[in-house]
């Protein structure tokens, strides 16, 4: 029977190196910045936690193999080999303190994008045997159910029916030809089930046709935080079944940082093609919506608000105006943290931290840089839309006793919907 | 023109020739300004030539153009006419002697055998080595580099004037056809002074014999054997156009502004940073002017390689046979290896990506 | 050319150079070693000697200078190895002492700072000889002039 | 002859062909050995272009957003000083214009050497200033390695060896510049096997970083 091994490993690194890597890397001059825009290393102090030293397995294979010098070095015995032992140290570096914010990216005097790199090394972990046990579980519960929380359709079968008795409307299902095929996350539909019921009135209210696919849901991606194309490929393959199966044109992501990157950026090259659909995160459409003007709302939450921008959908997709325009149009007191947008600091648990048990304190330790953001603008609540970033908040700032609640933008925009009423006149004229 | 070793000294010498004690003054502060020594210095060189006694020179050409006899005879103070009667003597010197053919040769020997041991030799023009083709340079049948080492024997020391003596000059440029050597390259047991130059100040050249004369010793050499007190400071460092190379002010080409300004002439392929001579103090014809100052930038005449050591007209910092050509051909060359190389790496790549095996969950589950 | 030509500035140099001014060069820092020596004669009576033709003068760098000590009341000629001039310059004490071989071309140049000028004095040993040699010229009825030693 | 002006000679003669050969030889393998890399198709619909993102990158970079400035100032602001003092008396030196006019043909406008000279000494102490925040500060001493403080020495030591025979502190002088043209060579010979390589490749990470993220519609 096949076995992940050293030699795969090496192979994945091998074939992971391309031209941005190898300019990367010839252009690194050991600076430091990098450091000082990572959660992980400002909140422990630790230098090990220096983003471009994560990458340290997959420089050596580049400068043994890719470079003139470092074959002539391997010629003199000069090399620097990758060792098991070498990757197994480097596993908490490359998983447990990067959350794959990207920060680093947007720093790098040299122009070096860590995050791409932190995500093709890890690649090579995964085929070396060198994954953390967190997110291994989560990929092979994927796989196999589905979901990575295990998570199957009829729990949610249950939930679509508490969203219709409570809202008075149907749930599409499996509606062939409908505009949108909307994705949820496992861990909204166990934890912030309020996000389907919003969706749902929302899409009523602008008249939307939409649908959810039995085949499949489950828009997060295991496989892409775990840093390995064959799993994650298969998932998106998943999605791309059950949307083609329903014929339809666009793909809603849900509230969920990585499940957007994941679909809308990785997906088509994980499977190779473009798709026969385009994919929107749920902020992207409701803003659409709004600028059209079939978003109607009425009234304005009053409470001083902040909001913090899932690094996937901000700093990794370029959804970053949208949720403002959104907030004014349901908030009148909104403030932004003082670093955001593209600059905005990670929550601590994306990149598979959330999912990595081992990872817990690195991942609280990580909240701290949010936790300051937060302090010095001292809103009641804070607002986000990636399911994930929201477990967090809440976590952190119930650990360090804040009450400050969290909400979904979504929800918020739903609770402002206007009455169905005058639409129905609308629609008869 | 042989002479006996001199009885008598310098001092009572000039006096016989009817030179007054105020004419033996001026003597020593010309003496003093020839050997770039201060104006103080006079009492005591007054006092040192007053003993003094003529040495006995002999003076060897060898592969040379004559420009350092011409240099030296335009030598204006003391002028070689009061340098030979008054105080050297000069007793064999092909240009100049009025003896010739065997009675040239004869004087030579003469002088040799009468001051053996205390006799000065100069040497202008650089010498085919002892493996080159001895016929390139005879003098009366006899090679040059016979006649060195036969008169440098009993000698007291050298004297290497021109920079074909001290370093080989213009013979010695590349090919250097006749094997050229400098008398530092042959003459390893005398002592050698270098006054090197194309031609040397003629005054440095008196101001040499001066200072051996007035002191019974050599100078202080550099590490080129060439006398400190003219050789110890560069040209730019004692041009009066430095301060326009300080200010960053540069003539161009050789009719623009700058140029008429007087403005330094570095860009024009000046050597004077790295050329070491006393042009800058002593000056040409009589002190009237030196080449800086006529706007000619300085070529490094009296330091070694001169000829070989990149264009007159090439500022110092130019590199001597770079070009953008060979940049171009390593560039391409580079270009192949780099290619090979990654050729090399890409097979790697599609390798792995051809013999990549999937990651199974059976794998992952293998590994907890 | 005439001697005194040389030893005299006149403005032509200046003129020369006079389209471009510069407030540099080396005569300046001469005449601030001037100034230093005159102190010290003042104080100690310390005499000094400044070889002007040891300068890295630049064109006209002489004239300024010469031009600057100005001239004075005396004016002297030693006839001695060629003709050397002596002129005393409007700093009382500062004396420019030009020699020149027996060709009119100058040998050194030199800057006294003296009361009188080494070259114009009687040397020590010629003083010395002085006495015999006016005794010999008395017991000499003819009065034949004695050759000079 | 092991002489002073031998050994100038040398290193404007054949040791600079040498080098230049090596570091053309050196820098034409590594671009080529990045560009034939290649990027894999990207099948994902874009936001934007990536040229003009990728372009602004290259530029943009060089400026540390406000947040990163005041969390590291000391290495932005030194980093800063030296890179350009560095080019300063690199490129607009009179004798450094001179010697590319000579080699390549191409000339440009210098700088008065009185600039350049305090250019160069400011270059010389925040060069220091880096070595010793090296060795001090805890993330760049963590991550530092031996090629690191090679580098830094080479270049250091092409700036003072400039110093010095600009300022004809060494004797004799084509010692002293003889000195300065190898330390340069020396630059030249390592800049394509280490982290010099930067001042070319890091147009091209810049340029891939900034299309990565324009096409994703982030100015990065």
């Amino acid at each position: 029977m096949s076995e992940l091994t050293l030699e795969r490993g090496l192979a994945a690194f091998r074939a992971e190196i391309d031209a941005p890597i190898a300019a990367f890397f010839s252009s690194c001059v050991h600076c430091g910045i990098c450091a000082q825009s990572c959660p992980f290393y400002l909140e422990t102090g630790d230098p090990k936690y220096t983003p471009v030293l994560k990458l340290e397995p997959l420089r050596r294979v580049w400068e043994a193999e890719f470079t003139l010098w470092g074959r002539i070095k391997r010629i003199l015995g000069l090399e620097q080999k990758v060792t098991d032992a070498m990757l197994a140290e480097w596993e908490e570096l490359l998983y447990d303190s990067c959350s794959m914010c990207g920060r680093c990216s947007m720093v790098c005097p040299v122009g070096n994008d860590l995050a791409y790199m932190i995500r093709k090394t890890r690649e090579g972990m995964v085929q070396s045997g060198h994954a953390p046990e967190g997110l291994i579980n989560a990929s092979i519960r994927a796989i196999t159910t589905g979901s990575p929380m295990g998570l199957q359709w009829k729990t949610l079968a249950v939930q679509i029916k508490h969203v219709e008795s409570s809202s008075g409307l149907v749930v599409p299902v499996d509606k062939v030809g409908a505009e949108y095929l909307v994705l949820l996350s496992s861990m909204e539909v166990i934890n912030f089930p309020e996000y389907l019921e919003a969706i749902t009135r929302i899409f009523d209210h602008a008249g939307v046709t939409w649908t959810l696919s039995t085949q499949c849901f489950e828009a997060t991606n295991a496989g892409i935080q775990i840093g390995n194309k064959d799993i994650a490929a298969q998932l998106v393959e998943r999605v791309v079944a059950a949307a083609e199966a329903l014929q339809v044109p666009k793909v809603i992501s849900p509230e969920c940082g990585h499940a957007f990157t994941a679909i809308r950026w990785e997906g088509p090259n994980l499977i190779g093609r473009r798709y026969p659909f385009r994919v929107f995160h749920i902020v992207e459409v409701l803003e659409e919506l709004r600028a059209s003007g079939r978003l109607k709302t009425e009234g304005k939450e009053t409470d001083r608000l902040s909001m913090h921008d899932p690094c996937n959908l901000a700093r990794k997709s370029g959804v970053i105006q949208p949720q403002r325009n959104l907030m004014d149009l349901v908030a009148e007191n909104f403030v932004d943290l003082d670093e955001h947008g593209k600059y905005q600091w990670c929550c601590g648990a994306g990149g598979g931290v959330s999912s990595n048990e081992r990872a817990e304190p690195l991942k609280m330790a990580a909240f701290k840089r949010k936790k300051a953001q937060i302090e010095k603008v001292e809103p009641e609540r804070m607002v986000t839309m990636c399911a994930t970033c929201r477990t967090q908040l809440e976590e952190g700032l119930e650990t360090f006793n804040m009450d400050i609640p969290v909400v979904g933008l979504t929800e918020m925009i739903a609770d402002h919907l206007v009455e169905k009423t005058p639409a129905k006149d609308d629609t008869r004229a | 023109m042989a002479t006996p070793i001199p009885e008598k000294t310098l001092g009572e010498r000039l006096r016989d020739h009817g030179l007054s004690r105020r004419g033996f003054l001026k003597l020593c502060a010309a003496t003093a300004s020839m050997m770039a020594l201060p104006a103080s210095m006079v009492p005591r060189i007054a006092a040192a030539l007053e003993q003094a006694r003529r040495p006995s020179v002999i003076w060897l050409s060898f592969q040379e153009c004559t420009g350092c006899t011409e240099s030296l005879t335009r030598s204006h103070a003391p002028t070689l006419e009061d340098l030979i009667l008054k105080m050297v003597s000069l007793d064999y010197h092909h240009t100049l002697q009025a003896a010739a053919g065997e009675a040239a040769e004869e004087a030579r020997l003469q002088a040799m055998e009468a001051n053996a041991g205390e006799y000065l030799v100069i040497v202008d023009g650089s010498i085919p080595g002892p493996d080159a083709n001895p016929g390139f340079s005879t003098v009366a049948g006899q090679s040059n580099y016979d006649i060195l080492m036969e008169t440098v024997e009993h000698a007291a020391a050298v004297i290497a004037v021109g920079t074909c003596a001290a370093f080989g000059g213009l013979p010695q440029a590349r090919p250097n056809p006749t094997g050229a050597m400098s008398v530092m390259d042959l003459v390893k047991d005398k002592p050698v002074i270098n006054v090197s130059g194309c031609p040397p100040v003629p005054m440095v050249i008196t101001g040499v014999l001066a200072h051996y004369l007035t002191f019974g010793r050599l100078p202080d050499l550099d590490a080129y054997g060439r006398p400190m007190a003219f050789f110890g400071q560069s040209i730019h460092d004692r041009c009066y156009r430095r301060p326009f190379y300080d200010k960053g002010l540069f003539a161009e080409s050789f009719d623009d502004q700058g140029a008429k300004e007087g403005w330094c002439l570095y860009r024009l392929g000046c050597k004077g940073p790295t050329t070491y001579n006393a042009c800058a103090t002593m000056k040409w014809n009589g002190g009237t002017s030196w080449p800086i100052e006529s706007g000619h930038p300085c070529l490094g005449c009296s330091e070694p390689s001169f000829w070989d050591g990149g264009g007159f007209y090439e500022p110092v910092s130019v590199p001597l046979t770079a070009n953008a050509g060979t940049l171009l051909t390593a560039g391409a060359v580079g270009a192949v290896v780099g290619g090979g190389s990654a050729a090399l790496a890409k097979h790697g790549v599609k390798k792995a990506d051809a013999e990549r095996q999937p990651v199974t969950i059976d794998e992952l589950e293998q590994t907890q | 050319m005439s001697d005194l030509d040389r030893i005299i500035p006149e403005t032509r140099a200046a003129k020369n150079c006079a389209r471009s001014p510069r407030d540099f060069g080396n005569a300046l820092p001469v005449l601030n070693e001037i100034r230093h020596a005159l102190e010290r004669l003042v104080e100690t009576g310390e005499e000094t000697r400044i070889d002007l033709s040891g300068m890295p003068f630049g064109p006209g760098d002489l004239d300024r200078l010469t031009a600057w000590l100005g001239k004075g009341e005396v004016t002297a000629t030693v006839e001695a190895l060629g003709p050397t001039q002596i002129q005393e310059t409007a700093i009382p004490g500062v004396w420019l002492v030009d020699y020149r071989s027996g060709e009119g071309q100058r040998l050194t140049l030199h800057l006294e700072i003296a009361p009188v000028p080494e070259l114009l004095r009687p040397q020590p040993r010629d003083l010395a000889e002085a006495l015999t040699l006016l005794d010999a010229r008395l017991e000499e009825d003819q009065g034949t002039p004695p050759e000079s030693s | 002859m092991n002489s002073a002006m031998d050994f100038l000679l040398w290193t404007k003669g054949p040791m600079f062909d040498i080098a230049m050969v090596i570091f053309a030889v050196g820098l034409l393998a590594r671009l080529v050995e990045i560009f034939m890399l290649g990027r894999a198709t990207n099948y994902a619909e874009p936001r934007a272009t990536e040229w003009l993102p990728g372009f602004r990158t290259v530029l943009t970079r060089s400026v540390p957003d406000p947040g990163t400035f005041q969390r590291a100032p000391f290495n932005v602001l030194v980093g800063w000083i030296w890179h350009i003092g560095f080019l300063v008396a690199l490129l607009l030196f009179v004798p450094h214009v001179e010697l590319v006019k000579g080699v390549l043909g191409i000339s440009w406008p210098a700088l008065p050497n009185p600039v350049v000279d305090v250019f160069t000494a400011v270059t010389l102490f925040s060069l220091v200033a880096t070595l010793v925040h090296r060795l001090t500060h805890p993330v760049k001493r963590h991550i530092s390695t031996v090629e690191d403080y090679l580098v830094w020495t080479v270049v250091f030591l092409v700036v003072l060896t400039g110093y010095l025979a600009y300022h004809r502190l060494v004797n004799p002088y084509p010692l002293a510049l003889g000195m300065h043209i190898l330390c340069a060579e020396i630059f030249l010979i390592i800049l394509p096997f280490t982290k010099l390589t930067h001042i070319f490749t890091t147009f091209i990470a810049r340029w891939y970083n900034g299309a990565a993220f324009g096409r994703k519609g982030v100015q990065s």
